[in-house]
């Protein structure tokens, strides 16, 4: 498929002596979200990370835009248009708000600025603790600036990990709509063990077991696929 | 046995009956160390050579002295680079009352070891109390400017401590080394040998008294310190209190040896106690033998202090080998470069020292052994 | 009959910077009751147990233990009088073994720490409490692991074991299951249970899992923007408009 | 009203050696000092820059120092030597002492760079780590330095303009005690600039803190570190070749004299603040001057005294936050 925004063929990864990627494969087509399920250890996070190039692939390779990537240094990856946010608030404790803002404008444009005013719109709460450190915001508000903060820079592909953990439902709301609002305009790769929310926000869906991929297809039908929801994600 | 909290957990856990009743037998480990201190205590008798002996006490004081900063490194977590400045007041205080005293008697001796004592638990009483509760990093500064200072107060208080001449003074007592006692297996039996077997002793007792510190009760809570100090405090631990016990106790320690190497060698200068260049052999040590083992300090000093004895003749012999080159004569007079550089690769590459290293792949072992033995169940 | 709560607050503030996290709060939990903290993200309930067990100062206010006022009492003062708590994200001893982390809690609170002319291993009873805690949360199997190596799920039950070797009357438990695979929640739940059911300790839990509050709580305490809206049984605030929709917005979702 | 108070109380403290020293004396002291403290300043920023921004405490500063001083004493051995200093008018000494501090602030980046990329970037994070190993690191450069230029202590020729001077009120001021004034705020204000205005501080704050987060951000952090670290090691240097002719001679040891001004300045200062910094050596070095003029002995004795007192009162230094 050469319309295909991101491919894996056979991605191996390994982490010290663990074999943690058995063999990925698989490919997102520009719009929407696509979710990855699976269970803890699944090899669903460290998927995101090998594509981002925090992980050396050991084997396989990873296409973006056409382009290969699984040999590229993770800035780089960054600046061809790929956005990442990592699980457990990933945002700069030690910096405020403003200065978390400011970091992920690589480049300070009218766009960014125009940008940034429609996600604080979109999240309130973060303007009122504009010049505060980030590692005062509670659990919820810094798992919510880690996800505005790479909404400021437009990429054409955006990964983020798990961000509905530990968040309160009313928050998780607000959260897929968002998210829902940001896919129209970029693609979405989403880790998330919140059926619901990945039901809400998700076109299709990959579920991962061991390190391979085990199943592809539309949300909607795995929804009614009980045995492989009991099998793979134990719901 | 090794000093493995590992094994003695093991043991507690497995058959708690067993290991209250069982006398402990003697394992081979205790009888390795015991057969060291027998063979210390042989050297002066077997090898008449002054040399021999010579290495033989530094490497004693030294163990001691690195032992006590293992205290405060390995077991506590701080990094104090006063450390040698408490090793330079010991043998400075001994050296200062020996000097100035017209007649010194047995007890100038112990005048000193009280001074020294005093000035160490004060001295570090206040650098606990200005620099502990900042930040770690802050006292690795605060004692390093602290030891930059009494370093250049050695050189230029010049009425007290006669600058960078130094002081060469003789000891009181049985330990004048122009007193002889007589001969016993073809060796003399004189002052030199008392001090000897007076660093043995003291090496001996004072390192018992460190290990049976960090096996202590107060010991296992300057671990869990060093661990996660957020956490200890939410336990009920007062970790202020329990680090300004490890740095009282180690200074103290480091002062005493202080003294033993002032009255072996009966000279100091502030080159010889006071300079950086002592702080580095001692951290180096610590590295070598592995932070946070004690027994390592034995290897660490041994090692280095018997390669400082026979490196540079060494290198010298090896220049000699290649003529005329005027680079290769003055790499080898510059041996201190490699223990620079050796100093370096251990800190990058073999961070948990030899003893550390050792016991890292004993533990795993043992918990191997657990897991299997779960499985069989 | 009025009986002294066994932590009460009284008008309790804390300021960071100008942002108001914690805002005159009073709060009573009665002994041996589970008192569950639920709110929105942001609402101070972290806050509020960093003030109870002495990790934040208050800038108004006073925080009451039996009737005692503890305010300025420090962190480990509050831990020897018998508050211990959990952390949000996991807080343990990792180069230690499993079995030296529990150790360390009930040589604590026997209060032998100051002892240093001992050998440890003079103290078998300590690594036999320590055995016992580790059964109750079956770690047992574990106990020679350095605590890095463990899961992230025994991580947790580790925390709770050293929790329970403080043998403190009141517990704090933040989050115990933030973060967890949901095949090793119910572990947790049960283990909070069986601490519950021995009737003696006092128990203030923070957690997200509305199902999981319900069936454990006592009463329930919702927190929003560091003041508290409702506190009342758990069928009361489940059926309370107002606490529905500042928490779970709207809809009520069971999963 | 506090910051008020304090700073009548710094005016106060900074006039009170009139009641022992008349005010020309005074004058010809002060700009000494503060020329001296500038000196401190330029050795001091390098420490500070690399502590405040990433993180790590270089203990190995001091061979830095003692690098670029031994770099600028070539350079201008080199032209004495070819005569060229001797007869030099101030400008063209200007110009050799330029191309001196370039020399020295090019090997200091040089060696800031292979420093950083062999060692440094191994221990990230590691405060422990990081000072054992550039206590390490300082060692074998010192070495390497006498291996270099020998252990003895060497006369730096200096150009004769440098050291005219020119009277103002009565008050003899040389030319070269102007220009390490000049240098010291120059730094200042390089430094000042690239924290508040440009995102250098945020992006390398952020990967002491985060490094995964910067990078996939789309900042090459390692580069980044680099450069921030060549950068300190390049102001060391410039500061050792000031020093280098301020005191006229090197030493192979004269890292580790200077270093424990560093530190006292730091500390004094605020760990971390650059502006701390600037304060601080202003504060050491005038101190410095009264008290040697004063009680010849006690000059150091009195630093120390004031970092102790300055840490009763505020433990974190001047400028410290948290």
């Amino acid at each position: 498929m050469n319309d295909s925004m991101l491919t894996l063929d056979d991605v191996h990864t390994h982490i010290g002596q663990h074999h943690i990627l058995q063999g990925v494969s698989l490919s997102v087509n520009p719009g929407g979200a696509t979710i990855l399920l699976g269970r803890n250890g699944a090899g669903k996070s460290t998927t995101l990370k090998t594509i981002m190039g925090l992980y050396p692939a050991s084997k396989g390779s990873i296409r973006f835009k056409g382009e290969k990537i699984h040999r590229e240094k993770t800035h780089k990856i960054a600046r061809m248009g790929m956005g990442f946010v990592p699980e457990d608030h990933a945002v700069l404790f030690n910096l405020t708000v403003e200065e978390n803002f400011r970091l992920s404008m690589v480049e300070e444009t009218e766009t960014t600025r125009q940008n940034l005013e429609d996600v604080l719109e979109l999240f309130p709460a973060l303007r009122k603790f504009w010049k505060t450190k980030a590692g005062l915001l509670s659990g919820g508000q810094k798992q919510m600036l880690a996800i505005a903060r790479v909404f400021v820079c437009d990429h054409s592909l955006l990964l983020i990990d798990e961000p509905s953990k530990g968040l309160a439902p009313i928050v998780v709301d607000q959260l897929g709509e968002a998210l829902l609002r940001i896919k129209d305009k970029t693609k979405v790769i989403l880790v998330e063990q919140n059926f619901n929310l990945a039901c809400q926000v998700g076109t299709d869906c990959f579920i991962l077991d061991d390190g391979q991929v085990v199943f592809h297809g539309m949300i909607d039908e795995l929804a009614k696929d009980k045995p492989m929801m009991k099998a793979y994600l134990g719901i | 046995m090794i000093m493995d909290s590992g094994m003695t957990d093991k043991m507690a856990v497995n058959d708690h009956t067993l290991s209250k009743e069982n006398v402990p037998a003697l394992t081979s480990l205790d009888t390795f160390r015991i057969g060291i201190v027998i063979l210390m205590g042989l050297v002066p008798f077997i090898f008449p050579s002054f040399r021999v002996m010579d290495v033989m006490a530094k490497i004693m004081i030294f163990t001691l002295v690195v032992a006590s900063f293992d205290l405060l490194l390995g077991y506590t977590g701080i990094l104090s680079f006063a450390h040698g400045m408490f090793f330079g007041i010991g043998a400075y205080s001994v050296a200062l009352i020996l000097y100035h005293t017209a007649a010194p008697a047995w007890y100038h001796i112990i005048i000193a070891i009280l001074i020294s004592l005093v000035v160490s638990i004060g001295l570090s009483l206040v650098i606990s109390f200005f620099s502990l509760r900042v930040k770690a990093i802050f006292f690795a500064m605060l004692t390093l400017a602290l030891a930059e200072f009494a370093h250049i107060l050695g050189v230029q208080w010049t009425s007290l401590t006669g600058g960078e001449d130094g002081i060469s003074f003789t000891l009181p007592w049985i330990f004048n080394f122009n007193h002889t006692f007589g001969t016993v297996w073809h060796t003399q039996i004189n002052g030199r040998l008392v001090v000897y077997f007076l660093i043995l002793f003291s090496t001996l007792f004072l390192f018992a008294g460190l290990v049976r510190f960090t096996r202590s009760p107060v010991g296992r809570v300057l671990q869990s310190i060093r661990d996660n100090e957020q956490r200890a405090v939410a336990l009920g631990y007062q970790t202020f209190r329990y680090q300004i016990y490890s740095i009282v106790f180690g200074s103290s320690v480091a002062s005493l040896g202080g003294i033993l190497f002032a009255m072996w060698l009966c000279y100091v200068n502030p080159d010889s106690v006071f300079h950086t260049a002592i702080m580095v052999n001692i951290l180096l040590m610590v590295l070598i033998g592995g932070m946070g083992t004690l027994y390592g300090s034995v290897i660490g000093a041994a090692f280095l202090i018997i390669t400082e004895n026979w490196l540079p003749q060494l290198l010298k012999s090896a220049a000699e080998l290649v003529p005329q080159s005027h680079v290769i004569q003055v790499l080898a007079d510059r041996w201190q470069l490699y223990f620079g550089i050796l100093f370096v690769l251990v800190v990058l590459f073999f961070p948990k020292g030899v003893l550390g290293t050792i016991r890292a792949h004993y533990r795993q072992r043992v918990i191997e052994s657990e897991s299997i033995e779960n499985q069989l169940k | 009959m009025t009986m002294t709560p066994a932590i009460e607050t009284r008008n309790l503030s804390i300021q960071f910077g100008g942002h108001v996290a914690v805002d005159c709060l009073d709060i009573q939990v009665d002994p041996f009751c589970l008192k569950s903290i639920i709110g929105p993200n942001g609402a101070g309930k972290t806050t509020l147990f960093n003030l109870i067990s002495g990790q934040y100062q208050p800038t108004q206010g006073q925080v009451l233990f039996n009737g005692k006022d503890i305010t300025r009492m420090s962190a480990a003062k509050r831990a020897q009088l018998g508050i211990g708590r959990s952390f949000q994200l996991t807080n343990i001893f990792s180069s230690l073994t499993v079995l030296e982390n529990v150790r360390l809690a009930i040589q604590s609170r026997q209060q032998i720490g100051m002892v240093f002319w001992k050998d440890f291993s003079k103290y078998p009873e300590l690594e036999e409490a320590a055995y016992d805690c580790l059964q109750q949360v079956r770690l047992q199997d574990k106990t020679l692991h350095e605590a890095s190596v463990l899961t992230h799920g025994e991580q947790r039950k580790l925390e709770i074991a050293i929790l329970l070797a403080l043998d403190p009357s009141v517990l704090l438990l933040d989050e115990p299951t933030a973060g967890m695979s949901l095949e090793d929640v119910p572990a947790i739940l049960e283990i909070i249970q069986d601490i519950k059911s021995q009737q003696n300790r006092t128990i203030l839990l923070v957690e997200h899992k509305f199902d999981m509050i319900m069936a454990l709580s006592d009463s329930i305490a919702v927190l929003q923007e560091g003041r508290i809206i409702c506190d009342d049984t758990p069928e009361a605030v489940s059926g309370n408009p107002v606490v529905m929709e500042a928490y779970l917005g709207g809809g009520v979702k069971h999963e | 009203m506090k910051s008020k108070a304090n700073t009548m109380a710094g005016l106060g403290l900074l006039l009170m050696p009139l009641i022992w020293i008349d005010p020309v004396t005074y004058l010809t002291l002060t700009v000494a000092g503060l020329s001296l403290g500038m000196l401190i300043f330029l050795i001091a920023s390098g420490l500070t820059l690399i502590f405040g921004l990433m993180d790590v405490l270089n203990l190995a500063h001091a061979a830095f120092f003692a690098f670029g001083a031994y770099m600028g004493y070539t350079v201008l051995y080199l032209f004495n030597s070819w005569g060229w200093i001797e007869g030099a008018s101030l400008w063209g000494s200007l110009w050799f002492l330029v191309v001196a501090l370039g020399t020295a602030g090019l090997v200091g980046a040089l060696l800031g760079v292979i420093t950083e990329r062999l060692v440094i970037q191994r221990v990230y994070g590691d405060h422990l780590m990081q000072l054992l190993v550039t206590v390490g690191v300082s060692f074998v450069m010192v070495e390497i330095l006498k291996i270099i230029w020998g252990v003895n202590d060497e006369v730096v020729p200096i150009p004769l303009a440098f050291q005219d001077s020119f009277i103002i009120y009565g008050v003899f001021v040389e030319y070269f005690r102007v220009v390490a004034i000049l240098l010291g705020v120059l730094v200042f204000a390089v430094l000042q600039f690239m924290l508040k205005k440009t995102k250098i501080g945020i992006i390398v704050r952020a990967g002491v803190e985060n490094r995964e987060i910067v990078q996939t951000t789309g900042y090459n952090i390692n580069r980044i570190f680099t450069m921030v670290f060549a950068l300190g090691a390049a102001f060391a240097a410039i500061g050792g070749t000031m020093m280098a002719i301020f005191n006229q001679a090197v030493d192979p040891g004269m890292g580790d004299q200077f270093l424990i001004f560093a530190l006292i300045v730091v500390i004094i200062g605020g760990m971390g603040s650059v502006t701390g910094s600037f304060v601080g050596a202003i504060i050491v070095g005038l101190s410095f001057n009264y008290v040697a003029y004063l009680v010849p002995k006690m000059a150091l004795g009195v630093n120390f005294m004031i970092m102790a007192i300055i840490l009763l009162i505020r433990p974190k230094g001047l400028f410290g936050k948290e």
